[in-house]
């Protein structure tokens, strides 16, 4: 009954029996193994959701709902400090930063037929395609052993140690990544008169922005 | 040392004739007529050098001049400038249709006048040199150099569509002379391995053996190459539209000498290189050659414009001088040299008498021009001079070069003789066509406008004129005289081929 | 004075030289001067050196001037050769050249391009003489393609008309034919004699071959291709009605007396040659036979009175062919001689009918001339006389010879002996209407008779040398052709043979007196009967061969010079072209700035590159 | 104690991952592509977490960090620019983009 070779999947709506898959292995079904399936679904639907959904709200929750349950496959799969990373971070500040924006650009119900119509079952078609292909490709690229091993605990000591370790030099690319991305977000996020440095001529620059502005959408629509 | 002055000399003179515009407009010509002296001064030696000035040099005779200095030792590539009789003929033929082209260029050429002579002469410069250059390297040089400035002159001063026509040139010109590099530096590495030292020198290549299919390839570069400049049949398409859209005198300097490098290619290079290679591609280049004769005298009748009709009556005469390179006997070598320069005097004063008529006319449509002798009996009796000289008639110079390429190659190849003597019956159906529809028949209503007086050739025309006219007679007459010189030159270079 | 052979081409080349480069300024009286003035000084030469040359009776004389070409063992010189075949050729060229040369200054005095046919002439006959006198046969290809050059030009001396133009190109193209077969035979004989020198060819040549040897009839076969083109025979004989487009005095000249036989004398120089391959000579008086049978019939339909004359032309140099074919060599050479006299005296009284007629040709348009212009009408009769042959005239004496000779040769035959009787029959029927029409009968237009002694003189010279040529030949002294050809016997064939040669001329000048004199039939009636209506057209148009050709080679050669007006080869360089632009056309589409689909392209060259990696 | 099959977490990451690149190239929206991106993210982490776990050394968890932080960089200047977009087209069409075209 166990299927340990990766079995070919050719059309989406199969996900749904993939975790009948999971809970079919006959290993013994700890508490343990059924929570980890459990959230690995929960993952799993809460993403396919989350695409398909026309407000942008909900889809954040979704998402949000999606990075809690990884948090809990983290944990369960012997990371703690990964998993709370996650909650933090990702959960926490991305999470938090994508509804500060949508709530900033209060798109509204325009914006939900808008949606609509851009999400015509037909468009589904092609990417789908693509994706199972790469999915398939994945799966066949996994040749697995199969068998389960002992989950083997990485407490976030170990995790510190090696972090200033030899991944030290990571660290500071990590802190350099950081620090490029808060400069570049500051900086486009500016608004146009406190970026052109508020000279005298401040006023004019708005002109010709704004004209160039104009020009550029007649221009982008024509 | 004479051939590297008169090199040195075309290159400078072109750049102080590009420069003379600033001081006047009318400078620029006469510099160039001074370094045209200058270099037919410095030929004078090496031209009535006599016989026991000439040297043999690793065992070929007949050379003059020999000039060798190191250049990059590290590839063997030395500055290795010789002439042997057929080059200074060339060289001599490059010179004279410089003034021709000169005094065809003296009125026609307004705009530009100092950029354009210094085209013109590095041209020329370029042309010397490959006749002189014995090393394959320094030999791919100048037949880089001399491309460029004709490439210019076309766009420049062209006529209508001339940046079509020089773009083609270029394209069918260059992509040739890729093959060229490749299959030279092919065989300076054959050479290598043979000889066991590396060397571009004419002298040490001809000693490598180059039998089998690697040979025939090798052959096959330098062959392309050659028939695109000859022009061969299947890739003479850049010729017609070059000529019709190139002034004057770059037609003069086109059809005159950049032709008969493609020949000297042939003359020199495959056969002397490649003997069995090339001996197994005779049948190949024969109907390549019978081809050309035949249909580019075809399409020559089917043209309505003039110059597109001499070019491709340059193409029938210069299928001639294929088939007498793979016949290679003395009779036949004698004839391909003797066609060369013939071809080069009549199509330069064809191409001169062409653009003459467009500077009138402003049209080169033949289905627009007639009747023009009673108008320009000058003229036209110079005309019909030329085209009978096109169409081969005994007396003249192309005479003598065809009846002996075609009496070689019946000695050789039957056959191909034959169907090319076929173009003995062509041309004067296209010559006769040209003279029909330009001079004589009624008077056509476009120059009707035009006072007999202004038609008429004025005196620096009729000198340009009377000079080819009296070359073609003095070769129709008494072709010993270049035959004498370059005797020697052919029968080594014959010696090195096979046939009797 | 012998080594002063080299003048005789050198008076009319100096002449042409002094016309052209004074480029029709020179003054008319100059022009004639220089023109006729030359010609007359070659004559002189000539006769002069033929005095020197018979008197020691020298059998050749060589004068080499200065080596032509030279390359591995082939030199032909720029040398000259005089025997007795080319001092009777050169005495017909200048002689009757001069006499012609001297009626045109009459002639084309009121011409505005008077200087220019001067210049024309003086070249041709300087070619002529160059053909005549060369010893190799290079040198005789330079004469002969010389001479042709010259037949196109003055056939188109009027060129404002395009009919004219054509008439020439046609000429020109035509024996242009028959010259590419002549040199593809020089080329065949030097591969395999080594020379081309014409004695040394010849010993050679008898060496190398015995008799009936394929290659020798090989060569002897291109030699004909290049008479027959040259001398329009069969073949290649379209060409000469149309040149009649030239002035008069050219058509006397050289499509009477000098070009048209250029072709007997190669064969007649060659001989050696033709001796080598008795059936090339069989070949060459069949095809003299059937030239002077068709165009008999040919002469017998036309209406310009010089086409007749043309289609006469053709039908004679027809005889001396027979004559060179049944080996009777120095006959045809006779023949040629006396033919040069009464043609030329046909074409230039003709001249002066058609000048005096304001240049009318068509002979139906002319009539009853006998009253209104005598001595014209006396000389057209005598030259009548000759081309038919009646006894006492010089005609009679070459062509009794030749049909004699016929009967009794090996390569002749009695059938076509008989040929050649029923075309001297033709030739009595055709001349005699042309004389009836044009002199008998009801008189029409106007006339004005050209005075002047230019007219008159060269006129009577040559009714005189037609008259009593050809007995003086026969009889005084033999032309100086008896160390040249090999000495065949005087042929002696049945009486009865001879009395019918001499009787068919009558016979025919009866049958078509009555005819056109008398008009006791009417031709017309008869000619438009239902049998000889298709059969009349079909002759006048020259067996319908100009059609043929046209057909067959005209019209083809420039349909594939149309459609293929734009080269087809330059298709390959415009398709490479024309691919790069669509390939460009096609890859910017793919740069729309799209970023989903440049996001999609990823994840598929991903997911290759992925695929590639785990399956292969 | 507690055991998984690690091919089952690396099926998880596959899925998840596919499913945010089908987010990505569906979605016109450009927040909701930057969402599906951080889905990807995630599934790169969780490939990597659940690598470490098999072989129990922390570089899995070190990497899931600097995948973490590259997630956040990018989010702080996808949603910047997310709003110039927004200023200059007042929609968040992606498709607007279409200037630097070919």
């Amino acid at each position: 009954m166990c299927f340990h070779q990766a079995v070919p999947r050719d059309r989406r709506s199969n996900a749904i029996n993939n975790k009948e898959l999971k809970i079919g292995v006959e290993m013994q079904a700890t508490a343990f193994n059924i929570l980890f399936y459990f959230t690995a679904a929960v993952a799993v639907l809460s993403s396919i959701i989350m695409i398909t959904r026309y407000n942008a709200v909900h889809a954040l929750l979704y998402l949000i709902v999606s990075s809690l349950s990884m948090a809990i496959i983290f944990y369960l799969l012997g990371a703690p400090f990964a998993a709370t990373l996650e909650v933090i971070i990702y959960a926490g500040a991305i999470m938090i930063l994508f509804v500060f924006v949508v709530m900033m650009l209060n798109l509204g119900q325009k914006a939900v037929e808008q949606e609509k119509l851009w999400l015509q079952p037909k468009v589904w078609i092609l990417p789908s395609v693509l994706v199972f292909a790469l999915l398939f490709v994945l799966l066949g690229a996994m040749q697995g052993t199969g068998v389960s091993q002992q989950v083997n605990l990485v407490s976030a000591k170990q995790v510190g140690i090696t972090l200033f370790g030899p991944y030290l030099l990571v660290v500071e690319l990590a802190s350099f990544l950081l620090l490029a991305g808060l400069i570049g977000a500051y900086h486009i996020a500016r608004s146009p008169d406190a970026r052109a440095g508020g000279t005298a001529r401040q006023h004019d620059i708005d002109q010709n922005v704004d004209r160039v502005g104009g020009n550029q959408e007649q221009g982008g629509q024509a | 040392m004479l051939v590297l002055w008169l090199i040195v000399v075309l290159f400078v003179g072109g750049v102080l004739a590009g420069l003379a515009e600033r001081v006047h407009a009318a400078a620029s010509r006469w510099v160039t007529l001074a370094t045209l002296v200058v270099s037919a001064i410095l030929l004078w030696p090496l031209a009535c050098a006599q016989p026991q000035a000439f040297e043999s040099v690793a065992g070929q005779s007949g050379w003059l001049a020999v000039l060798q200095w190191e250049w990059i030792p590290r590839f063997g590539i030395t500055f290795l400038l010789a002439v042997d009789g057929i080059s200074v003929l060339l060289i001599a033929l490059t010179i004279f249709l410089g003034f021709i082209a000169l005094l065809s260029a003296w009125e026609e050429i307004q705009t530009r006048v100092g950029f354009f002579y210094f085209n013109f002469l590095w041209t020329l410069a370029g042309v010397v040199g490959i006749f002189a250059a014995l090393d394959l390297f320094l030999f791919f040089i100048f037949w880089e150099i001399m491309l460029i400035p004709m490439f210019f002159i076309i766009v420049i001063w062209g006529h209508e569509d001339r940046y079509y026509a020089a773009l083609k040139f270029f394209i069918y010109t260059q992509a040739s002379s890729l093959l060229l590099l490749l299959s030279m530096i092919a065989l300076v590495f054959l050479n290598w391995q043979q000889s066991g030292e590396i060397s571009f020198s004419w002298f040490d290549l001809l000693g490598t053996k180059t039998e089998g299919v690697f040979g025939l390839l090798l052959m096959l570069g330098f062959f392309v190459a050659f028939l695109v400049k000859l022009p061969g049949v299947p890739v003479h398409n850049w010729l017609p539209d070059a000529h019709t859209q190139a002034p004057t005198p770059g037609s003069v300097i086109l059809a005159g000498i950049l032709l008969k490098t493609g020949a000297y290619g042939l003359l020199r290079f495959i056969v002397p290189l490649f003997p069995e290679a090339a001996l197994a591609f005779t049948p190949y280049a024969l109907i390549i050659a019978v081809v050309s004769v035949l249909y580019a005298a075809k399409m020559a009748f089917a043209q309505n414009d003039m110059k597109r009709l001499i070019a491709y009556s340059s193409i029938s005469h210069m299928g001639f001088v294929t088939l007498g390179v793979f016949s290679w006997n003395a009779l036949a070598l004698q004839g391909t040299l003797l066609q060369m320069i013939a071809h080069g005097l009549s199509s330069a004063g064809l191409f001169a008498m062409a653009g003459a008529i467009q500077h009138r006319l402003h049209t080169r449509a033949l289905s627009e021009m007639g009747g023009m002798w009673s108008q320009a009996p000058r003229m036209a009796a110079i005309a019909m001079f030329f085209a009978i000289a096109a169409l081969g008639l005994p007396g003249l110079g192309n005479f003598v070069g065809e009846f002996l390429v075609l009496l070689g190659s019946f000695q050789m190849h039957p056959i191909a003789a034959i169907l090319a003597a076929l173009g003995m019956i062509l041309a004067p159906v296209y010559a006769l066509y040209l003279l029909q529809k330009s001079f004589l028949g009624e008077q056509s209503d476009t120059f009707s406008a035009h006072s007999a007086s202004l038609f008429e050739f004025k005196a620096r025309e009729v000198l340009m004129m009377g000079l080819l006219i009296f070359g073609l007679i003095l070769m129709g007459f008494f072709p010993r005289l270049l035959t004498e010189y370059s005797d020697v030159a052919l029968n080594s270079l014959q010696a090195l081929g096979w046939g009797p | 004075m012998l080594n002063l052979l080299w003048l005789v081409p050198f008076f009319p080349f100096l002449g042409f030289v002094l016309l052209v480069s004074t480029s029709g300024k020179m003054p008319k009286p100059w022009t004639t001067m220089i023109g006729a003035g030359s010609i007359g000084l070659a004559a002189l030469t000539t006769a002069l050196i033929a005095y020197e040359f018979l008197s020691q009776d020298m059998t050749s004389f060589q004068l080499h001037l200065w080596t032509w070409m030279e390359a591995g063992n082939f030199a032909p010189g720029f040398s000259l050769y005089l025997d007795g075949l080319a001092l009777s050729m050169l005495f017909v060229i200048t002689g009757v050249g001069f006499l012609i040369h001297i009626y045109a200054s009459g002639y084309m005095y009121d011409d505005e391009d008077f200087p220019r046919f001067f210049t024309y002439t003086n070249l041709f006959v300087a070619a002529m003489v160059m053909l005549v006198l060369a010893d190799n046969l290079v040198l005789l290809f330079l004469g002969w393609e010389g001479v042709g050059l010259c037949s196109f030009l003055l056939i188109g001396f009027w060129y404002k008309d395009p009919a004219n133009g054509l008439a020439a190109r046609k000429a020109f193209v035509v024996t242009r034919v028959g010259d590419t077969a002549f040199a593809i035979g020089l080329f065949l004989l030097y591969k395999h004699v080594g020379t081309l020198d014409i004695q040394e060819a010849m010993i050679k040549a008898k060496l190398l071959w015995t008799e009936d040897n394929a290659t020798a009839s090989l060569i002897c076969a291109l030699l004909l291709g290049g008479a027959v083109g040259k001398s329009a025979q069969l073949p290649l004989q379209t060409w000469l009605p149309d040149a009649m487009a030239g002035p008069t005095p050219v058509s006397a000249l050289i499509h009477a007396a000098t070009m048209v036989t250029a072709g007997v004398y190669l064969i007649a120089r060659n001989h050696e040659l033709f001796l080598l391959s008795p059936d090339m000579m069989y070949a060459v008086a069949v095809v003299g036979v059937l030239t002077l049978l068709m165009s008999g019939f040919t002469a017998l339909t036309q209406s310009d009175l010089k086409r007749v004359l043309a289609y006469s032309t053709i039908s004679q140099i027809g005889y001396m062919f027979l004559a060179l074919g049944v080996g009777a060599w120095s006959s045809a050479i006779f023949h040629l001689m006396t033919h040069a006299f009464f043609k030329a005296l046909l074409f230039l009284t003709a001249g002066t009918i058609i000048l005096s007629l304001h240049h009318e040709q068509n002979i139906f348009k002319m009539g009853g001339l006998v009253k209104r212009l005598p001595l014209p009408c006396i000389l057209f009769f005598i030259g009548c006389l000759g081309l038919i042959a009646v006894p006492p005239t010089s005609g009679f004496w070459s062509k009794e010879q030749i049909l004699n000779a016929t009967w009794e040769s090996s390569t002749g035959g009695p059938l076509i002996w008989l040929g050649a009787v029923l075309g001297a029959f033709m030739t009595a029927l055709y001349t005699t209407r042309m004389f009836c029409i044009v002199f008998l009968g009801p008189s029409n237009g106007d006339v004005h008779e050209p005075k002047g002694f230019k007219f008159v003189a060269p006129l009577v010279v040559l009714a005189f040398l037609a008259l009593v040529g050809g007995v003086f030949v026969e009889t005084a002294w033999q032309l100086p052709l008896s160390n040249v050809f090999p000495g065949g016997h005087a042929p002696h064939p049945p009486t009865v043979i001879v009395v019918i040669a001499i009787a068919t001329p009558f016979l025919g000048i009866a049958i078509s007196y009555l005819f056109y004199g008398k008009r006791v039939f009417s031709a017309e009636k008869f000619a438009n009967s239902a049998l000889m209506k298709p059969l009349k057209t079909f002759f006048d148009s020259g067996w319908a061969m100009d059609w043929f050709y046209d057909l067959l080679l005209v019209k083809p050669y420039q349909w594939l010079a149309k459609i293929n007006k734009k080269d087809c080869v330059n298709l390959l360089p415009d398709a490479s072209s024309a691919a790069a632009k669509i390939l460009h056309a096609a890859l910017s589409m793919t740069q729309n700035g799209q970023l989903r689909l440049y996001v999609g392209v990823m994840g598929t060259a991903a997911l290759f590159v992925i695929f590639v990696v785990v399956f292969l | 104690m507690n055991t998984v099959i690690i091919d089952h977490a690396l099926l998880l990451a596959a899925i998840l991952f596919c499913i945010g690149l089908l987010g990505v190239l569906v979605r016109r929206n450009i927040i909701l592509m930057l969402i599906s991106m951080e889905v990807m993210l995630n599934a790169t982490g969780l490939a990597f977490i659940a690598a470490g776990s098999y072989w129990g050394q922390a570089d899995g968890q070190i990497m899931f960090i600097a995948v973490v932080t590259l997630g956040a960089a990018e989010v702080a200047v996808g949603l910047g620019l997310t709003l110039l977009l927004f200023k200059r087209y007042n929609s968040v069409d992606v498709d607007n983009l279409k200037q630097l075209r070919g």
